[in-house]
This record gives structure tokens, C-alpha cells and sequence, in this order.
């Protein structure tokens, strides 16, 4: 399944278009909101792969990305909030 | 492929060798320290991959009669290493707030009672 | 017999579980466990010296049962040999005299607890260090090691820069554990075991570049963790901030961990003893070692510092000896590890018991304490006497076989700096025992009273081996180091026990030779050959007294200070103590420069420690490649 | 053929989504405009691609990987919710306005915060 | 073979980049939001080639653990200067 | 006191987030633990998962709900028990007549059940222990030395 892995290198392609956001980003909540991003784009490339090399125990990583990504992001919402 | 994975290895250590080098926040020279872990461990992994190779572990469906693994050794010996790194990092963040707490500063530069 | 390796690293860190569990409020049940734990191992260890020791085999163990399979090393082994025994035997000595003096000496610090957990995981760790028989074993064990040595440093938060010295140790620490990852990582790339014996035999006459990487890398790696000089701008402040049952145990086992690992590398692991440029690298970093580290502690006002300056400048005595690589400088340098461990270890026990006594350890602050502190004056002054080398005591025997190989191996500029190094090792243990245990008595010690009992034993259990090893070197040599040393240069054996027999003239292709082991304790005495060493020795102190005076800065006579006065009998004698900055004081006006410049160096900035070991580095790995093929 | 039609569809679809997403992340004016913009990847992107890799599955009758793959785009589509809210109101806090604002409800709501 | 080539050349880009953003970074929060976004491309490099378990615990320590006890951390010496 | 209780109240999608992924995440961790020996993962990585379930816990519902629902304590004698276990599980090996570390116990099971392969399952499960307990331990200090913070 070759096309699989195109759909992998667009979506690494946006993760790299992000960082720009990510250097750029005036705040830190745009920082952070890219890298929101860029860890689900991260999840979606690694779904991709895995069924490109056919082995489903790769799902397990974006299983962990997937639930526990965004403890860092609320993290740093509470930071910001100063109510940490 | 994999040479562009050496490049980046070593691009990674230098990178956090520069960090330790150059900045003088005690926070940012462990976030340099983090960045050398990384790059250790994707050495590592890198050395031990096989074009072709499938992931070293067994399972009923799935694996094809020909299909082969890539080297296991690299990959328990990265485990080791990330787990250990991921111990200096605790360690080292709980000396900084120790740090902070008595010298008041993260300045390297005025962290330095015991010299001479 | 076969189980007793690994036995006696599980006790210990059992020990340090068990200690969390039911040891968490109650002080006797921890010390305990504590005792028992290291009382057990050194049992084990020492049951071990018959069959290794005596009798000359090699224990190997495979754990998990996974036995090479077609000739190639799948599991993790451990091997047991003369060498690693005899390290073994040092760190478990230390283990125990240093709990024993623990109990007491710990009574004013609170959370205990997690005092004898570091300190048992720091003990195990050294154990699996010496024992293990894998490179990548050997990096984790030193993971451990340093990682309790860093909890043991900010153990006593509360004093004066214990979190700095543990931040500075664990961020140099953590770079050396980097380069000895990368290197272990990069001879497995070349060979793809991790198996010490088999990487040994797969490396002779088989150096690659890669090889040659690995092995810059992991010199440069086991280097910082032995503190040899660029390397060992933490190791002072982690000496001097850890409590002195730590840093005994600093000095007795995680330096000599590192001088271990040095060893194994250079002589098991790639035969690099062959080469005349490794020696003589070695021999340059011991050398200098041992000068700065010397010169160093000269100038230093803190006891604890002074000693960890001096722990520095001996680890330089066994690189230099280390170097030489005959037979003679390995029974040196190997002598002079068991002998620094005994000492040193003394020193910091006497320290120790000076700060628990007074609290203190300025040399400014501290004197006349002989009086009120006999038994302890009476230790220390044995351990100053076997680090500065005098007769009867074991420093003597061993930096006498220093000068000896050295001076045989036609590099007499080495020994000439070793005399050197030793005379000044004398003249600041001068100052030391002049400020604190002569001279005038402070004020506010008139209620010092001597160390309880507990304390006392492990101090008179180490000068009497100080006394033994100096007095009957012979049994010492012939039953601890030179089985040692045979192990260490018998690598035929190594290999064969743990791969099997007849791997190694399988790859090697002969058996490698044994050189024939040539001791000559009673001394090598060449009348016109030493003649013409103190005629070199006069002409080099001539040199440095002309290099650094005669410059007409005038000395400070006419300040109006009280202490420089006259001193007649009869005036109030508050001023006729001599202090320790105040010894000496001629050698340093006249070196000035230098130990300004070496103060200025020690500047305590983490960068620019980080940046002596990345520099040094580098220029191990550009030596090595321009120069080693 | 035409379950390999519908799956090309899908992918295609969420590749889509998550290139408007990206592409307003990098060109929205402000903080909160780009955060609804990156809302787009997390949802719709997420979504179509989760789908076109499950029908490939279950037409494989590769059972374990469908639900796995369906059970991440769940929790993507939960999480980033959760996470979208709570950074903007932590950069609301933070003192981050959008610009050319005409109402502002949170303040109004809460006169205190 | 080749487009899984260019696949790993991307994302090693992408590492280098997201590790130079850490290092340019001057401020500590957004410089430790980069070593995150760096850990988790590592993560997926690792799987890339194929190494599931050094995959999930660089997701779990680079992505989870390692940002939560930084930025815990950064609270608690509040040296931020957080935009 | 007040104000503390009045700001719960208040961030309740957050605190539903975290009533519904804890249990989640709980699920996710142990059956990367449990499953150690079968899929990737193994005694690490699961403990770290499940730990990173007390910041969950901790953003829903601040720090004087996890103080109330943890004893430092236990946790730490807990972590020790673990690498007990573990250590025991390597002398069993010597027990039953082998070296340490050996494989015993593998009758029980079949080749890919999750109770199969003998000791390396229990040492596996006991490292999860150790880790979810000892990161878990990490985790709540590090809340705790927040705590002072949060009350004004």
C-alpha cells in the first residue's frame, strides 16, 4: 500500500509548515497551539505507517500520543494562567 | 537514509554541547542535556536498523515468511538509556529548585560559591 | 563459589530496598540492615580470594543461563578475575568501614533513611562495576554510581554549596556517561557483541577508525570518571560538600571504579598497551595530574578540599604507573590504588571526626586540637606520614615502585616530578597538622572532646592496614597485586574462560605471551643513577625558584599588623598561632603567577569546566587518530 | 475497487483538512483566529484519514487495527477539544486579546477575572 | 523503498529544526515546548525504524513526563518571562 | 479556602476531561504493562503512563483533592517492594537450581497468552509497579513543593 505513505510525508510536510508556526509564534500560546498540532499530525503520520508496514502493535505509540498529548498543553494553560 | 540519521545525530550532540557551553541558565544547560540524550539514542537506533527489517517482535499474524528483524540489542540498550535519562533530568530539576531556593538566582555565573 | 559474584552486588541493593521499607522510622533497624547487607558482601567477596586469588582462576557467570552460542557472546556475563577481585576488595573494605563509621557520624542529620539507601546503591553499583564482564553493564553500573554519588553530595543540603557541587557533578558527570555511551555504542557497531572477551579478541590487530573513536571516546568517559586532571574540577566540591563517610567512599571506590575501567580498557580491551603513544599519553595525564593536583591542594584553606586535591594528585601516582605498563609500573600502580584507598581513606575519616568534634573544618579556624583529641591526632598523623611516603609506612613501598618504574622505563623527568610531588604532598600535610593539631588552641574548642568508639574502630582498623601494608609489602604483593597484575596482562585467559577454550588462539592466533613478572622490592640501587637524579632534582628546584622570584616586589614587613611583629616571651600570646594561610606563605609569593592563574582557573562556572572535559576530549580523539596506527 | 475509490476519497479528504488547517495556522492574524484554524486538523483531518485507514482495515478483515485506529481518532478528537479550551482561556487570562474584538462576552460575564 | 527514504529524511529535518528552535529559543517555556515537539518526532523517527518500544517510551518520557516536571519546575523558579 | 473551592467549580470541562481520560489512561498504562512480554511496551513505559494519571488527576481537581487521595508514604515503601520483587524474582531463578536471572516457570501457558513466559512476566510486571509507584512518587513532589503557590 504505497499511497499510504504519501499521505504520511504531506502530513510530515505540514508538521515541518508548523514549526515555522512555532518559531514565529508572537506568544506562547500560539507555540503552544502548534505543538498541540504538530503532536496530532505526529499520531496521524505514525496510524499511516503502521498500516503501511502492516504491524498493528505500532498503533500503541499513537495510542499513547493520542490520550496523553495534551497534559502538556493544559499544563502550560495553567502555567499561563498562573494557577498552576 | 541512514547516513542523513548520523548527520542528524551528531548534529544534535553539538547542538547540546553548545547549549552547555554557551548558556548560562542552569535549566537551559539540562534542556541540553536532554537534547544530547536524544541524540545518543537515535545513534544508537540507527545503528542497529536493517532496511527491510521489521520491528523484533513476534507476533501470529501479520509477519510474513520472509520478512526479517532489525538488530533487538540497540533497541534494549536505548530503553536503558532513556530510562536513565529521564532519572538525571528528574534529579537535576529537583537540585534546580534547590538552587533557586538557596542562591535566589539560575545564573551560572553566580552559582559558583566553591571555586579556586 | 560460583553464585557468590552476584550474590554479593543483590545483597546490597536489597540492603538499600529493604531499607526503605521497614528502615523509614527507626533508626537501629536501618543501620541494621546497613551492617548486615555489608557485612554479608565483604564476606562473599572475601570467601572469593582462595579459588581467584590463590589458586588463580577465573570465575565466569552467565546470567539467564545464555551461554555463547556458535562462538558469540548473547548474554550478559559476569567474569571475576584477579583484576576486578582486587578492586572488588577495595570497595567492599571501604563499604564497611564506612558504614561502621556512619552510625555515629550521621547522628546530627535528619532522613537518614535515604542516606544508607544512596549509599548501599552507590556500593552495589561499584560491585557490578568491577565484577561485570559487558561494556554496556559496565555504562549502566556507572549510571548508578554517579547517580547516587550525586544524591550522597546535596546529601547535607543545608551546608555550604552541597547543591552547587552535586549540580556541577551531576552535569560533568552526565557528559562523561554521554561519550562512554557513544563509545560503547560505536565499538558494537564495529564488532556487534557487547561481550568484554569477545570484543577483545575481535579487536586485536583489527583497529578501525571506528575502533579508534570508540576508544577516545571511552578513555576520555572513564577519565572524567576517575578525576584525572581536566577532568576534575567537580570532584573537590563533591568531596568537600558530601558528608566524609562519603567522601571516603569518593575517593576508596568511585575513583578507583573509573581508574578500573581505564585499566580494563587499555590493557583487556584493545591491547592498546602496545603502543608507545598510549603510554606515553597516559603517562603525560597522570603526570600532570598529579602536579596540579598537588600544587592545588598547596593553596587550599579547607581540610576536606585539600584532601580532595590530594585524592587527585594520587589518582595521577596510579595513571603514571599505569602507563609505564611493564610489569613493575602495573604492581605500582595497582599497590599504590590499594594503598591511596587505605589513606585517603583515613585522611576523611580524621576530617570526619575533626567536623564532628568542632563542627568545622577551616584550617584557618581550627588548632591545637592534639591535646584535647589524642587518639585521633595519633591516626591522622600515621595517614599523613603514609601519603607524604616515610619509611615504615605502606605510602613508602608504593611510591617507592613508582619512581622505580619509572626510572627503568628511562623516563626519569616523570620521576623527578613524582619526588617532587611527594615533597610537596609532605609540606602541605605540614601545614595541615601544624593548623589543626599543634600551634595554639582556639577559645571555643576548650569542651572538644575525642570521637565516640564506633568512630574510632574503622580509623584504627585502616592505620593498622596502613602499618601492615608498609611493613610486609611482600605478602601483599604476592597474594593481592600480582595476581592481579598477571590477570591484567594474561589476556589469552580472559578470553578462553568466558568464550570458551580455544576461542582466543582461535582469533588471536597464538597465545599471547606472558611478560615474566620481575619484583625487586628491597630497591633498585644505582648509586650514580640517583646521584645524577638529585643533581637534576637541585638544578629543577633552582629553576623554579629562579622562575618565579627574584622580582623586586617588596615584602609586606612594614603593614602594621600585630602577627608579623617580634614575638618575645611573656606578651599575650593570642598572636603567636600560626594559621594555615600563613605557612608556606614564602612559595606562594614567589609562585604567585602560577597560583593565581590556577585559581582564576577553578572559577566554579559549570561552562567552563564542561568546556576543559569537550576540549580535552577532542584532543584525546585528534592525538589518537594522528598517532596510535 | 470501489472500496479502494472510497478510501482514496477519505485520505484525500482529510488531507485537505488538515492543509487548511495547517495553512490558517501560519496565515491567521491572531492568537485565537489561528487556534480555531488549527481546530480543523484535530477534527476533520483527523476524521477523514481515521476512517480511510479503517475501511482499508475492515475490508482487510484486519479487525484489531480498525478498532485501534477508530479508538485513536476518538480520543484525538476529545483531547485536542479539551486542550483547545483550556489554552485559550489560559491565554485569555494571560492578558493575550484578539484583535478588532467588537463584543467581549468572557468579559462581560466575568467583570472579576 | 524510496519514499520511505524521503519519509525519514523529513522527519530527521524536522528534528534538527524543532532542536535548533530549542537551542534558539531564549525564552525557558517556549524553549521546553520545542524539546517536546522534538521528543515527539524522535518518537516518530523511531518507529520509522522500527523500534516500537523505544518508540513508546520516548512518547511517554519525551512528550508526557519530560514537559510536565520542566514545566512544574519553571513554575516553581518562576524565571519565565512568558511571552 | 473559598476562592479555591469557587475556581473548581468554575473549569469544568478540564475536570470532566479528566473524570473521563483517567480511567483511560489507567487502562491504557496497565495494559502496556501487562501486555510487556507480548506487544511493545513493557514495565516502563506502562508506569510512566499510568503516573502521568495523577497530572491528570491533579488538573481536574488541584492539589489538595491528590493530597487527600495519596500517602507519600505508602507510595514510597510500595516502590521499594517493587524492586524487591524483582530481585526476588532473579534469586528465584538460583533457587530452582539455576543462575540468576534464568527463566523458570515457563510451563505455565502457551506461547502468546498473557500469562506466559514464566519469570520474565513477573519481573516485568513488578518493574511496572516499581515505576508506576516511583514516577508517580516523582510526580506527586513535584505538585507538592507546588503547593505553597497554590493557595494564594
Amino acid at each position: 500500500m504505497i499511497e499510504f505513505v504519501y499521505v504520511g510525508i504531506f502530513y510530515v510536510i505540514l508538521a515541518l509548515m508548523l514549526l515555522y508556526r512555532v518559531l514565529k509564534g508572537p506568544s506562547v500560546v500560539d507555540r503552544a497551539v502548534a505543538a498541540d498540532s504538530i503532536d496530532i499530525l505526529t499520531a496521524i503520520a505514525l496510524i499511516v505507517f503502521s498500516i503501511y508496514s502492516n504491524r498493528s502493535i505500532y498503533l500503541d505509540i499513537a495510542l499513547v500520543l493520542a490520550i496523553l498529548g495534551f497534559l502538556g498543553t493544559v499544563l502550560i494553560a495553567r502555567y499561563l494562567e498562573g494557577r498552576l | 537514509m541512514i547516513l542523513v540519521n548520523y548527520i542528524a545525530c551528531i548534529i544534535l550532540i553539538v547542538l547540546g554541547f553548545y547549549v552547555i557551553l554557551t548558556k548560562k541558565n542552569i535549566l537551559k544547560i539540562i534542556i541540553g542535556m536532554g537534547l544530547i540524550d536524544y541524540g545518543i539514542n537515535l545513534l544508537i537506533i540507527s545503528i542497529g536498523f536493517n532496511p527491510g527489517g521489521t520491528a523484533p517482535i513476534f507476533t501470529f499474524t501479520e509477519l510474513k515468511p520472509e520478512s526479517f528483524f532489525v538488530d533487538p540489542v540497540p533497541q534494549a540498550l536505548t530503553l536503558t538509556s532513556i530510562v536513565i535519562g529521564a532519572c538525571v533530568t528528574a534529579m537535576a530539576l529537583s537540585l534546580v529548585i534547590k538552587i533557586k531556593e538557596k542562591y535566589g538566582t539560575l545564573d551560572a555565573d553566580k552559582v559558583r560559591r566553591l571555586n579556586g | 563459589m560460583q553464585h557468590f559474584p552476584i550474590l554479593s552486588i543483590v545483597t546490597l541493593f536489597l540492603g538499600a530496598f529493604l531499607t526503605v521499607i521497614f528502615g523509614s522510622k527507626n533508626e537501629t533497624v536501618r543501620k541494621f540492615i546497613a551492617l548486615v547487607a555489608s557485612s554479608i558482601s565483604l564476606i562473599l567477596v572475601l570467601m572469593l580470594i582462595k579459588p581467584v586469588m590463590i589458586k588463580n582462576n577465573v570465575i565466569q557467570y552467565w546470567l539467564g543461563n545464555w551461554r555463547p552460542i556458535h562462538d558469540w557472546a548473547i548474554g550478559i556475563g559476569l567474569e571475576v578475575d584477579a583484576l576486578g577481585l582486587f578492586f572488588g576488595i577495595i570497595a567492599v573494605l571501604t563499604i564497611f568501614l564506612s558504614i561502621i563509621f556512619s552510625f555515629k557520624y550521621t547522628k546530627k542529620d535528619s532522613e537518614t533513611d535515604k542516606y544508607y539507601v544512596l549509599f548501599l546503591m552507590l556500593s552495589g553499583a561499584v560491585l557490578g562495576l568491577v565484577f561485570t564482564g559487558d561494556l554496556f553493564n559496565m555504562f549502566v553500573m556507572i549510571e548508578i554510581m554517579t547517580f547516587a554519588a550525586v544524591g550522597l553530595t546535596a546529601f547535607r543540603n543545608y551546608q555550604e554549596g552541597a547543591l552547587e557541587a552535586a549540580f556541577k557533578y551531576l552535569v560533568l558527570g552526565s557528559i562523561g556517561s554521554s561519550m562512554v555511551l557513544a563509545g560503547t555504542i560505536t565499538i558494537y557497531s564495529q564488532v556487534h557483541t557487547l561481550n568484554m572477551a569477545q570484543i577483545s579478541a575481535l579487536l586485536f590487530n583489527n583497529l578501525t577508525p571506528s575502533a579508534l573513536f570508540a576508544f577516545a571516546l571511552l578513555l576520555a568517559g572513564f577519565s572524567l570518571k576517575a578525576f584525572v586532571v581536566p577532568f576534575h574540577p567537580a570532584a573537590p566540591d563533591a568531596y568537600m560538600s558530601a558528608p566524609s563517610s562519603v567522601s571516603m567512599a569518593f575517593s576508596g571506590m568511585v575513583n578507583k571504579a573509573g581508574v578500573y575501567a581505564i585499566i580494563r580498557l587499555v590493557y583487556v580491551l584493545f591491547h592498546a598497551m602496545d603502543f608507545k603513544s598510549v603510554q606515553i599519553l597516559l603517562i603525560i595525564i597522570g603526570t600532570i595530574t598529579m602536579f596540579i593536583g598537588v600544587t592545588m591542594a598547596l593553596a587550599q584553606n579547607d581540610f576536606k578540599r585539600l584532601l580532595a586535591f590530594h585524592s587527585i594528585s594520587q589518582i595521577g601516582y596510579v595513571i603514571t604507573a599505569v602507563g609505564v605498563s611493564t610489569a613493575l609500573g602495573l604492581t605500582a600502580g595497582l599497590y599504590h590504588a590499594l594503598n591511596h584507598t587505605l589513606f585517603k581513606g583515613l585522611l576523611f575519616l580524621t576530617a570526619g571526626a575533626i567536623f564532628y568534634a568542632t563542627g568545622t573544618t577551616d584550617l584557618n579556624k581550627l588548632g591545637g586540637l592534639a591535646r584535647k583529641m589524642p587518639q585521633t591526632a595519633a591516626i591522622f598523623l600515621i595517614g599523613a606520614f603514609s601519603i607524604s611516603g616515610l619509611p615504615p609506612f605502606n605510602g613508602f613501598v608504593s611510591k617507592w615502585l613508582v619512581y622505580q618504574a619509572t626510572f627503568q622505563a628511562n623516563l626519569a623527568p616523570v620521576t623527578i616530578i613524582a619526588l617532587l610531588v611527594s615533597v610537596m604532598t609532605l609540606a602541605s600535610f605540614i601545614k595541615v597538622a601544624q593548623s589543626i593539631f599543634f600551634g595554639q588552641m582556639p577559645k571555643e574548642f576548650e569542651n572538644v572532646k575525642e570521637v565516640p568508639l564506633s568512630m574510632r574502630i574503622p580509623m584504627w582498623i585502616m592505620a593498622i592496614l596502613c602499618v601492615i601494608t608498609g611493613v610486609l609489602p611482600n605478602i601483599v604483593t604476592k597474594y593481592l597485586v600480582s595476581p592481579a597484575v598477571t590477570a591484567a596482562l594474561n589476556i589469552g585467559k580472559y578470553i578462553d574462560l568466558m568464550m570458551g577454550n580455544g576461542y582466543s588462539e582461535k582469533i588471536l592466533g597464538k597465545p599471547i605471551e606472558i611478560p615474566a613478572v620481575d619484583f625487586t622490592l628491597a630497591g633498585y640501587w644505582d648509586p650514580i643513577a640517583w646521584l645524577v637524579l638529585f643533581a637534576l632534582l637541585l638544578i629543577a628546584v633552582t629553576i623554579v625558584a629562579v622562575a618565579g622570584g627574584f622580582n623586586a616586589v617588596s615584602l609586606p614587613t612594614e603593614v602594621d599588623d600585630p602577627k608579623y611583629d617580634v614575638f618575645f616571651s611573656g606578651e599575650a600570646s593570642e598572636h603567636s598561632h600560626v594559621k594555615g594561610n600563613d605557612l608556606f606563605w614564602g612559595l606562594k609569593h614567589d609562585l604567585r603567577h602560577y597560583f593565581g592563574f590556577m585559581h582564576d582557573a577553578h572559577s566554579g562556572i559549570i561552562n567552563d569546566y564542561a568546556l576543559w572535559a569537550i576540549f580535552t576530549t577532542t584532543i584525546f580523539i585528534v592525538y589518537i587518530f594522528l598517532l596510535v596506527p | 475497487m470501489i472500496v479502494r475509490i472510497i478510501i482514496d476519497l477519505f485520505l484525500i479528504l482529510g488531507c485537505f483538512f488538515a492543509f487548511a488547517g495547517a495553512v490558517g495556522l501560519l496565515r491567521m492574524p491572531d492568537s485565537f483566529t489561528r487556534m480555531q484554524s488549527s481546530t480543523n486538523i484535530a477534527t476533520f483531518g483527523v476524521l477523514w484519514t481515521v476512517l480511510g485507514v479503517a475501511v482499508y482495515a475492515f475490508s482487510n478483515q484486519n479487525f484489531v487495527f480498525g478498532i485501534k485506529t477508530v479508538m485513536i481518532g476518538i480520543f484525538i478528537v476529545l483531547t485536542s477539544a479539551v486542550a483547545g479550551h483550556a489554552i485559550l482561556k489560559g491565554g485569555y487570562k494571560h492578558g493575550i486579546r484578539p484583535e478588532n474584538l467588537v463584543v467581549d462576552e468572557y468579559r462581560r460575564d466575568n467583570p472579576n477575572e | 523503498m524510496n519514499s520511505i527514504v524521503i519519509l525519514n529524511t523529513l522527519v530527521i529535518i524536522a528534528i534538527i529544526v524543532s532542536a535548533i528552535l530549542t537551542v534558539k529559543f531564549d525564552n525557558l517555556l517556549s524553549s521546553i515546548i520545542a524539546l517536546a515537539v522534538t521528543g515527539s518526532f524522535v518518537a516518530l523517527e523511531f518507529i520509522l525504524l522500527h523500534a516500537p518500544d523505544v518508540a513508546i517510551a520516548e512518547a511517554a518520557v519525551g512528550a508526557v513526563l519530560s514537559p510536565v516536571i520542566f514545566i512544574i519546575t519553571l513554575k516553581k523558579v518562576k524565571e519565565g518571562k512568558e511571552r | 479556602m473559598m476562592k479555591g473551592k469557587n475556581r473548581q467549580v468554575k473549569d469544568v470541562i478540564v475536570k470532566t476531561a479528566a473524570d473521563f481520560f483517567t480511567p483511560i489512561a489507567l487502562v491504557l498504562g496497565f495494559y502496556i504493562i501487562l501486555h510487556g512480554h507480548l506487544s511493545p511496551g513493557g514495565g516502563f513505559q506502562g508506569g510512566v503512563l499510568v503516573a502521568s494519571a495523577v497530572v491528570l488527576i491533579y488538573l481536574g481537581y488541584g492539589y489538595n483533592e491528590v493530597s487527600k487521595k495519596f500517602n507519600m508514604e505508602i507510595i514510597k515503601k510500595n516502590e521499594a517492594l517493587g524492586a524487591i520483587l524483582f530481585t526476588v524474582f532473579g534469586l528465584a531463578g538460583i533457587i530452582y537450581g539455576s543462575v540468576f536471572f534464568a527463566n523458570v516457570f515457563t510451563n505455565i501457558g502457551d506461547v502468546g497468552d498473557l500469562i506466559s513466559a514464566g519469570t520474565i512476566m513477573f519481573m516485568n510486571n513488578s518493574v511496572g509497579y516499581k515505576v508506576l509507584t516511583g514516577v508517580g512518587f516523582l510526580i506527586l513532589l513535584m505538585i507538592g513543593l507546588l503547593a505553597p503557590d497554590n493557595d494564594n
